[in-house]
């Protein structure tokens, strides 16, 4: 691996964008074929590269600099004041990069429900996936935040666009709440930058790891960023109170917008606090391991209760993802090892599980027009390979052992467990009332009477069995063979641990 | 030498630009509001002049600064009132009042 | 002063107002005897050219050292080059869309005033940037006001126009009558009109009387300041006169006119005003102190700005209050003042500069083509001319700050300046990011127009005339190369102008 | 015995092939259902044997690192575990053949074998599990086996619900088991079941935590084996096919609540609490099931409220410390209830209905499953020399001799219920007229009886390995180096075994009154509030209905409430006041040239004013 | 402060002046207000001349008393002068108006009522004409040139916006 194979990989779907270029507007096959295709080289690029790391070799090879913003004088600031163009990954963001890229793929093939103006619908996914990837290879906070907000216009567009009925209201909820995070977000990062003169995120780690004596910022200053940061990343996660216009988009957005965001997007939001907010701030996170903590199970039982009287699938669907982003803040609140890594599991595991639930809605939406539980039922009868793997996908979802979320849960609460014995286990009523509402949703569309005539009404075509089954079986890999993650987090965790020090 | 202090052409360039700027944000009369800036306009003179023979360095600066005031406002009272005439030739009316078509 | 004497002196560097001035006179002689029946466009052409030299010459000028002629009255500085180099870009960029302006009853019998008027405006904001004496200062401002007033108007059968140049006029007034006073009380404290006169002599106060007095001055400048650049609470002229004037005018008011402005703020404010202690020799400088109300005014134009822009259904009315928005995120930076200054407001001013002026040109030529100024009329745009509308999206999110584009870099700066300095503005920052945020709304509605809504009539086919291609072109290109590639600009700045180190020389 | 690993992965073989493949298959995926599940049962009665000659085994490697713990994932051979190898194994495999009789024409007959691989496959795994956390994985998916083939006739309302609440029920169990199971590791460091027992016997730690930890495993158990109060479900799971409700809801997955607490029995005695909450539920479970189970009309459900008492059987005699009493009736009842409900399914496959009031007289017309129906009846009411009575007889003795003498007494009375309500099944089923609408009732093919056969002679046999009379062979055996499981043999005054059999014969002697002679009236209890209040199931349903899913629903109610006026209403609140600021500001705008002015001065003068005020430059 | 003839004279302008300016807030005609303005103009060309600004007294009455005033008069002759009504202001702003100019008068008159900076003899009478010609052309010939474009471009703008072009388009359809 050699020269700016990170660059190629995160910029690789713009060849796509350049090609789509020159596609005329209405060869549907054509713009779908290449759409599909442009998100194979990263695919293999990240895929290429997880491998050749399980196999030993130093991600650091891959890291990428070069000049880009000077600010001020450099002759008089030299370094200070610099942003670089650094690119770089760790087991995690590798870890991120791959799930990035395959659920593109996916959700490109996804994509063939999409019934106008395919070209620009390709274009916005395409520069949609290299933020997403962008977002995980920086090295660098202000270059992070620029793939950050690369995310945010295609989303909006394609939220706006493609979406259902609503789409508007939802793609400008989706605009707003994600622009006061991004922008809170900016300011962490600026007050950073401005006090430090560098966004390296390693650099920033060892100035303020060494500033114990306050001089770059004031304890409550490091604390005032932190909070911040928490509702940054908070929105995009969502963390309750910030969680609505997430309903709104995964409701109104389509199926195969929604895999990438209910997949990706959210977990940026895990990802930066994970990577940022307990990198960069370990002794104030310590602080607020107890709020998150808590926070992570009001997310959980909160969620899992709206969930409980939902009548349209979506949404669902909405709350369970609100509801196991608790567990995410359940195990990041644990602070210890088993919390970070059920964490940082459960953001790969709910990204696979809820890109397969939502790729299943669009599969079914796209023949019955519905997914209002009361309207749908009996689905297994006329459908019964979507129906399984809907059931499958539930399992999964409410923690089934021998599927990923299982692993991620258990270890999340294994880890608060350890520290709040009492709040886990009011936690852990979630998981219960997770098997409900799943139940309650997914039988009722799946089992049951029949309403209606499933004739001419084809179960899973050939195209459609592909995500389905890759997403299914990551899933159960994950589950059933958790190493696939636990080694090349190992590097990271310790690095996490080191900084909290525990 | 003088009689009469700095402050007191002061407070003179003071109380005629107070004057001044409360008619021309009370007038209705455009042409009034028009002559109640040069009015303010010739406050800062009074000023400018005044400073320039009591002021810290006395100079003929203050002099010229005020002429090039004076030059300064006359253009603007001409290009002023072919504002006005202009737009009497479009609303019949020269109320301030009634010249308020773009708003909110 | 003999000839010799006068001509002892280095005129070369005036140069680019020598060509903007033979230009002017060339363009009325030329209006004057040119037959009715010959197009005026070829004077624009003409102007077009002669900003270009300008531009030209003053590329070759960069690279000296400060230059003076005639104790200050001219001062050829890298600060005034690095902004001059401002005011003449967007000026060339104006006046590409002025010559593509074809209002609905005709121009042609004043389209040679308007070219010329333009360049006389320019010239205001050339000596507006390039000296160090306030008398000269004064008279750049108004040479640019009085122009600006008759250009706002200047289209006199419409009524939307009279009435623009009218209200431009009554407050241009006002404001010039508060700047002149406060003018005279700086020069009466001081005794001399030449800045850096005026910094030597205030740098030793200490009587607190004329420190006061001074201080009292250094608002009536601002406040009067604050309204060529449209800043609160000078800012409410600025919708009615960018709505009812031309639309090329309104173009060169909220961009080359607002340059201008800051120009003359930032040079009045850090050699005079920052130079003076409030108690005593050494202390803390008056403009340290009154920093907090400039970050107050910055702070109520942003949220005026946009706020009061979600509620607007005209387009020209929209960008009226996205430029006042803009305005107090430029104010912001002047409210800092980091080291990073005049770098941030360059780049600023710069980015916004082309996103603004490319914004412009689509608008022109939207408003033109359907005859209304009603957002609606974007509806579809994607549809009817996807070019455009992409082009219009890119300017969009650069002003929104969108990374990718300049706008976003420029905010990057000016929130890194904010927060370098100790104590750092948070409150400050946080407003301008809460209300960026608010601009979302409105900006993307404008998105939502040309994107997801249907045309009305799909009929309409755009022709691009020439003269905004181009404009929209290297707006494009500008916005998103200094987005992608900002050391570009930046580079260039540290290059080529030493931090503006003499700026105090 | 190394690879004894090996046993599971034949079931899942069966799964995986059938759910890709099975398709094309159709019927003939039962072969090979059968054949992997044959594999499975030879291969474990190996393992017995050996078990009989060799030590415990056990293997393992890394599964899953968290920092520096691993958790480990492997297989442990010792005694519990391989007798229930045997047993778990042997009904899966009679199951397997029966099913092929009993869903022969079932269009989704491979579903229903794969389910069923993947079912044995997890019980498999369940019990060869060395630790607590392996043992919790295929818990759950005992559980997702049981929930599949529960609902396995998806169309069916009903057994919708009966699949929901299964799996919600014993999610509830199960979290409790979750809860405990990580306790416990925070005290230990461990899952592992040996590293358990030797930090509990060094006092590593304390005693509330051991109570606390074993009552919510117990809780597990609770929800799987369907004691009270978790005990709904197992009755409604009853709407999936019959060898299911055999093999999942009689022989195996219910009783592995009882093999959890054998497994962790070390634990619970270490807590006197916590055992006397497994009798006292145990005890409780048996008499309330029993009781409920006297007027029940749809034949599976007699049987199921009759497993539900048994498992409480079960777990009273694991919570007297009767470990091997426990064990005891749990291979025992594995065979019988496994024959019983085959025999009810060959009932029901006959005629169609599971109504016993529509039933009577099949005696004549089921000439092979009336007689095979009889023996599980007998051996379940513990009728002398059916494996029933030793195994009951054990418990009893456990319950006496633990100092239970209320739990005692209670147990006798469910025993006479069980006798009492068990033989009223027969006679309604077998005995008295035929009725007319039953005229094509045939029997079933020889696929369906020679498992039931096969079973009856353990029903019978069974009972043999561990007797008074006969030697204690199994009770020795399964305690064999392990004194902290007790005694494999307690000793108990010879008069409890005559009260047992007493009992259990007057039981069969009203029953037969009542319902074969009809010597006493049928609606001896019909009209009163009583037989109203067992035949509701004492409204348990209901008042969970009344309480637990309306106190969620309200909640949930309530939190909608708060999204939509509180979290919206905030968000609506702030976007409001924004736009309605840009209204105000906007309609300030009036147009009028001087307010511009006035705005811009008086903004002028306040800063100005201010400045002075504040400047400090007045004196 | 002595009582001298300059005083008296700074006195009596100063009167003139403001009560000049008073009649113009209070006058109902506007050809009034405007001849009270001429009053102001002229006593303030007085105070120049107190001042020693005998050039700029000139200046003053020239363009001041002189041209401005006419070209006011023009302006309303052209336009309809005849209208004197003066519609209700909203008192609400007159008031605040009010109370900012005197916030701003005192503010500023506290900062002013005893500046003195000395006197310094001065030469500014001597002259003064020359004085000031000398540094405009010598000094002051950048601002005083750049005067002279921004009066062009006042006197075309005034011709082009005042220019009454509508008969031509008459007679063109």
């Amino acid at each position: 691996m050699n020269f700016a194979y990170l660059s190629i990989l995160v910029f690789s779907p713009l060849l796509g964008i350049i090609a789509l270029l020159f596609v005329p507007k209405a060869k549907e096959s054509v713009i779908k074929t290449v759409g599909f295709l442009a998100t194979l080289p990263a695919l293999v690029l990240s895929l290429m590269a997880y491998f050749q790391y399980r196999s030993g070799s130093s991600l650091e090879r891959l890291d990428e600099m070069v000049n880009w913003i000077q600010f001020g004088n450099p002759n008089r600031l030299g370094e200070l004041f610099s942003i670089k163009y650094e690119l770089g990954v760790d087991g995690f963001s590798l870890i991120m990069l791959v799930l990035t890229a395959i659920l593109s793929t996916l959700a490109a093939i996804a994509s063939m429900y999409i019934k106008k103006e395919w070209k620009g619908y390709f274009m916005l996914f395409l520069l949609l996936e290299v933020g997403m990837l962008g977002v995980f290879a920086a090295e660098n906070l202000i270059l992070f935040f620029i793939f950050f907000e690369i995310t945010l216009i295609p989303t909006f567009f394609l939220i706006g666009k493609w979406g259902y009925f609503e789409k508007e209201k939802a793609a400008f909820s989706f605009l707003i709440y994600n622009g006061l995070g991004s922008a809170v977000l900016l300011i962490v990062i600026m007050v950073l930058f401005a006090r430090t003169g560098t966004s390296n995120i390693e650099a920033l780690t060892s100035i303020l790891a060494a500033d114990s004596s306050s001089l770059v910022l004031s304890e409550g200053g490091k604390m005032g960023l932190l909070i911040a940061m928490l509702i940054a990343f908070g929105v995009k996660l969502p963390i309750f109170p910030l969680h609505s216009w997430m309903v709104r988009v995964h409701v109104q957005a389509s199926p195969s917008v929604v895999m990438l965001h209910a997949g990706i997007l959210l977990k940026i939001g895990a990802y930066g606090i994970i990577r940022f907010g307990m990198g960069i701030f370990p002794e104030q996170f310590q602080d607020l391991a107890v709020l998150i903590a808590v926070l992570g199970v009001v997310n959980l039982l909160y969620g899992a209760f709206l969930a409980l009287v939902q009548t349209d699938f979506k949404m669902v669907l909405a709350y369970s993802s609100i509801s196991h982003m608790g567990i995410v803040l359940i195990g990041l609140g644990a602070l210890n090892e088993a919390g970070i890594q059920g964490a940082i599991f459960q953001v790969v595991s709910h990204g696979l599980i809820a890109a397969l639930l939502f790729f299943l809605v669009g599969v079914f939406y796209e023949r019955l027009q519905t997914s209002n539980i009361p309207n749908l039922g009996g689905l297994a009868k006329g459908m019964p390979i979507t129906a399984g793997f809907l059931l499958a996908g539930a399992m999964a979802s409410l923690g089934m052992p021998g599927m990923s979320g299982f692993v991620s849960e258990f270890m999340a609460f294994l880890g608060l467990f350890r520290e709040m014995p009492v709040l886990a286990a009011v936690g852990a009523l979630g998981i219960i009332l997770t098997a409900v509402y799943l139940l309650r949703a997914v039988l009722g569309i799946t089992y049951g009477k029949a309403h209606r005539e499933f004739a001419g009404i084809t179960d899973l075509r050939k195209a459609e069995w592909v995500p389905a089954l890759v997403l299914l079986g990551i899933i159960v890999l994950i589950g059933v063979y958790p190493s696939v993650l636990t080694e090349p987090l190992t590097s990271t965790l310790e690095t996490i641990m080191l900084g909290i020090g525990g | 030498m003088s009689s009469v202090p700095l402050s007191a052409y002061l407070a003179l360039g003071l109380i005629l630009f107070c004057i001044g700027l409360y008619g021309a944000l009370t007038k209705r009369n455009i042409i009034i509001v028009l002559i109640s800036i040069e009015l303010m306009l010739n406050a800062a003179n009074i000023n400018l002049v005044a400073f320039s023979k009591f002021g810290v360095m006395p100079s003929i600066t203050g002099q010229i600064f005020a002429l090039f005031v004076m030059a300064v406002a006359a253009a603007e009272v001409a290009v002023g009132v072919a504002i006005l005439i202009a737009l009497y030739r479009n609303r019949n009316t020269v109320n301030i009042d009634e010249v308020n078509t773009l708003k909110h | 002063m003999d000839l010799e004497t006068l001509l002892s002196f280095k005129w070369s560097i005036m140069t680019p107002e020598f060509i903007i001035l033979g230009v002017i006179t060339l363009l009325s002689l030329l209006d004057l005897f040119m037959a009715k029946s010959v197009n005026r466009k070829l004077l624009g052409w003409l102007g077009l050219a002669g900003i270009l030299g300008a531009l030209i010459s003053l590329l070759s000028l960069m690279g000296n050292g400060p230059e003076t002629i005639l104790y200050d009255t001219f001062r050829l500085d890298s600060f005034a080059i690095a902004f001059k180099l401002l005011l003449l870009i967007g000026a060339a960029l104006v006046f590409l869309i002025a010559i593509s302006y074809e209002p609905k009853e005709g121009l042609n019998e004043y389209r040679g005033e308007f070219y010329y008027l333009f360049l006389a405006a320019l010239l205001g904001a050339m000596m507006m940037s390039s000296s160090g004496d306030l008398i000269t200062l004064f008279i750049g401002l108004e040479l640019l006001s009085i122009s600006s007033y008759i250009l706002a108007g200047i289209r006199k059968k419409h009524s939307g126009s009279n009435e623009s140049a009218m209200k431009y006029v009554v407050n241009g007034g006002i404001s010039t009558s508060i700047t002149i006073f406060g003018m005279s009380y700086v020069y009466g404290l001081t005794g001399t009109t030449n800045l850096l006169d005026m910094a030597r002599h205030v740098i030793t106060l200490a009587d607190s009387q004329h420190i006061y007095l001074l201080g009292l001055a250094f608002f009536m400048i601002f406040v009067g300041l604050s309204f060529k650049v449209a800043t609160a609470p000078f800012h409410m002229w600025a919708p009615d006169v960018y709505q009812g004037a031309p639309t090329p005018v309104t173009a060169f008011l909220s961009v080359v006119s607002k340059t201008a402005g800051f120009i003359l703020i930032v040079r009045i404010l850090m050699v005079i005003f920052y130079n003076i202690p409030t108690e005593g020799l050494g202390s803390m400088p008056l403009l340290i102190k009154v920093q907090d109300y400039i970050a107050f005014l910055a702070a109520a134009t942003m949220i005026i700005g946009n706020v009061v822009a979600l509620r607007q259904k005209n387009i020209k009315r929209l960008f009226a209050y996205s430029s006042i928005a803009q305005a107090g995120y430029l104010l912001v930076v002047v409210a800092s003042m980091s080291a990073f200054l005049f770098d941030t407001l360059w780049f600023y001013l710069g980015a916004y500069l082309f996103m603004n002026l490319g914004a412009f040109a689509i608008i022109q030529l939207i408003t033109q083509k359907t005859g209304s100024e009603d957002i609606a009329e974007f509806a579809g745009l994607y549809r009817k001319a996807p070019i455009l509308a992409i082009a219009m999206a890119v300017f969009i999110l650069s002003l929104a700050g969108i990374p990718g584009t300049a706008g976003f870099i420029g905010k990057l700066n000016i929130f890194m300046g904010a927060l370098v300095v100790e104590p750092a503005h948070y409150v400050l920052v946080s407003i301008m990011i809460a209300t960026t945020v608010v601009s979302y709304f409105y900006y993307f509605g404008v998105m939502v127009q040309m994107f997801f809504r249907p045309a009305a009539n799909d009929e309409v086919k755009f022709k691009l005339p020439a003269g905004l291609g181009v404009v929209i072109g290297v707006c494009v290109f500008a916005t998103i190369l200094f987005g992608v590639a900002p050391n570009i600009a930046l580079d260039f700045l540290q290059g080529n102008f030493n931090q503006f180190s003499d700026f105090f020389q | 015995m190394e690879n004894a690993w090996i046993i599971p992965l034949f079931p899942l073989l069966s799964f995986l092939f059938l759910i890709f493949f099975g398709k094309r298959l159709k019927e003939a995926s039962a072969y090979i259902g059968i054949l992997l599940s044959l594999a499975s049962f030879v291969y474990s009665l190996l393992v017995l044997f050996e078990r009989f000659t060799s030590p415990t085994h056990k293997a393992e490697s890394v599964w899953l690192t968290i920092g520096d713990v691993q958790l480990t994932a492997g297989f442990e051979v010792n005694q519990l575990n391989a007798l229930m190898l045997v047993i778990v194994s042997l009904v899966s495999f009679l199951v397997h053949t029966y099913s092929k009789g009993y869903m022969h024409g079932d269009e989704r007959f491979h579903v229903y074998y794969a389910y069923l691989g993947l079912f044995t496959f997890a019980m498999l795994g369940l019990v060869l599990s060395p630790n607590l956390l392996q043992t919790y994985i295929f818990w759950e998916l005992v559980g997702l086996g049981s929930f599949l083939l529960i609902g396995f006739y998806f169309y069916k309302e009903e057994a919708k619900k009966a699949a929901k609440k299964a799996f919600i029920m014993t999610r509830i169990g199960d979290v409790g088991l979750l809860i405990g199971m990580i306790l416990l590791f925070w005290q230990v460091g461990s899952f592992e079941y040996d590293e358990i027992f030797a930090a509990v016997e060094a006092g590593a730690v304390s005693s509330t935590m051991i109570t606390l930890t074993a009552i919510l495993i117990f809780i597990g158990a609770v929800g799987k084996s369907g004691q009270f109060p978790l005990h709904t479900w197992l009755p409604d799971a009853m709407e999936g096919p019959t060898p299911v409700s055999a093999l999942i809801h009689a022989a195996t997955m219910v009783a592995a609540g009882v093999y959890l607490v054998a497994s962790l029995f070390p634990l619970f005695t270490a807590s006197e609490t916590a055992l006397m909450t497994v009798a006292i539920i145990g005890a409780f479970t048996a008499i309330f099931a029993a009781s409920i189970g006297l007027v029940q009309k749809d034949i599976k459900r007699v049987l199921a409220y009759s497993t539900v008492s048994q498992l409480g059987y079960m777990m009273l005699a694991l919570g007297s410390a009767g470990y091997v009493a426990g064990v005891f009736h749990l291979m025992t009842h594995a065979f019988f209830k496994a024959l019983l409900f085959l025999a009810a399914g060959s009932v029901i496959h006959a005629v169609h209905t599971q109504d016993i009031e529509k039933m009577g007289g099949l005696w004549k017309k089921l000439r092979v499953t009336g007689p095979l129906f009889l023996i599980g009846t007998l051996a379940i009411s513990g009728v002398p020399l059916f494996s029933g009575f030793f195994s009951k007889d054990e418990i009893l003795i456990a319950a006496w001799a633990h100092g239970n003498t209320v739990l005692f007494w209670l147990a006798v009375i469910a025993a006479f219920f069980t006798a009492f309500y068990m033989f009223r099944l027969f006679f309604m089923v077998f005995s008295g007229e035929s009725r007319s609408d039953m005229k094509h009732v045939k029997e079933s093919p020889s696929v369906m009886t020679v498992p039931m056969m096969v079973l009856a002679i353990l029903a019978v046999v069974a009972g043999y390995v561990n007797t008074p009379w006969f030697g204690t062979f199994l009770g020795d055996w399964l305690t064999e180096g392990n004194p902290a499981l007790g005694h494999g043999h307690i000793e108990g005054p010879s008069w409890i075994m005559i009260v047992a059999t007493v009992v259990s014969l007057l039981g069969i002697f009203l029953a037969w009154l009542i319902y074969s002679k009809r010597s006493l009236s049928r609606d001896w209890l019909g009209a009163s509030t009583l037989y109203t209040i067992l035949y509701n199931k004492y409204y348990i349903d209901e008042l969970y209905e009344l309480t637990v899913l309306k106190v969620t629903k309200g909640l949930s109610l309530i939190l909608r409430f708060i999204e939509t006026f509180i979290v919206e209403g905030i968000v609506k609140g702030v976007s409001g006041a924004v736009s309605g600021l840009g209204h105000l500001g906007s309609r300030f705008q009036s147009g009028q040239i001087q307010r511009y002015g006035a705005v811009a001065f008086v903004g002028l003068a306040i800063l100005i004013v201010v400045f002075a005020v504040t400047g400090g430059y007045l004196k | 402060m002595t009582l001298s003839g300059e005083f008296f004279a700074f006195i009596s302008l100063a009167l003139v002046a403001v009560v000049g300016g008073v009649l113009l807030l209070n006058l109902t005609k506007v050809v009034h207000m405007v001849l009270a303005l001429v009053f102001t103009f002229v006593s303030i060309a007085g105070i120049f001349i107190l001042l020693s600004a005998e050039f700029l007294a000139a200046v003053q009455i020239l363009i001041y008393s002189g041209a401005i005033t006419i070209i006011m008069l023009f302006g309303i002759m052209l336009t309809r002068h005849d209208d004197t009504k003066e519609p209700k202001t909203g008192l609400l702003r007159k008031l605040l108006l009010f109370l900012g100019i005197l916030g701003f008068a005192f503010a500023f008159y506290i900062g002013i009522y005893n500046l003195d900076f000395g006197e310094v003899s001065t030469t500014l009478h001597e002259n003064n004409t020359e004085q000031i010609g000398i540094a405009l052309y010598s000094k002051y010939i950048i601002p005083f040139e750049l005067t002279s474009v921004l009066l062009l471009a006042a006197l075309v703008g005034a011709i082009v916006l005042s220019k009454n072009d509508q008969e031509k388009e008459a007679k063109k359809e």
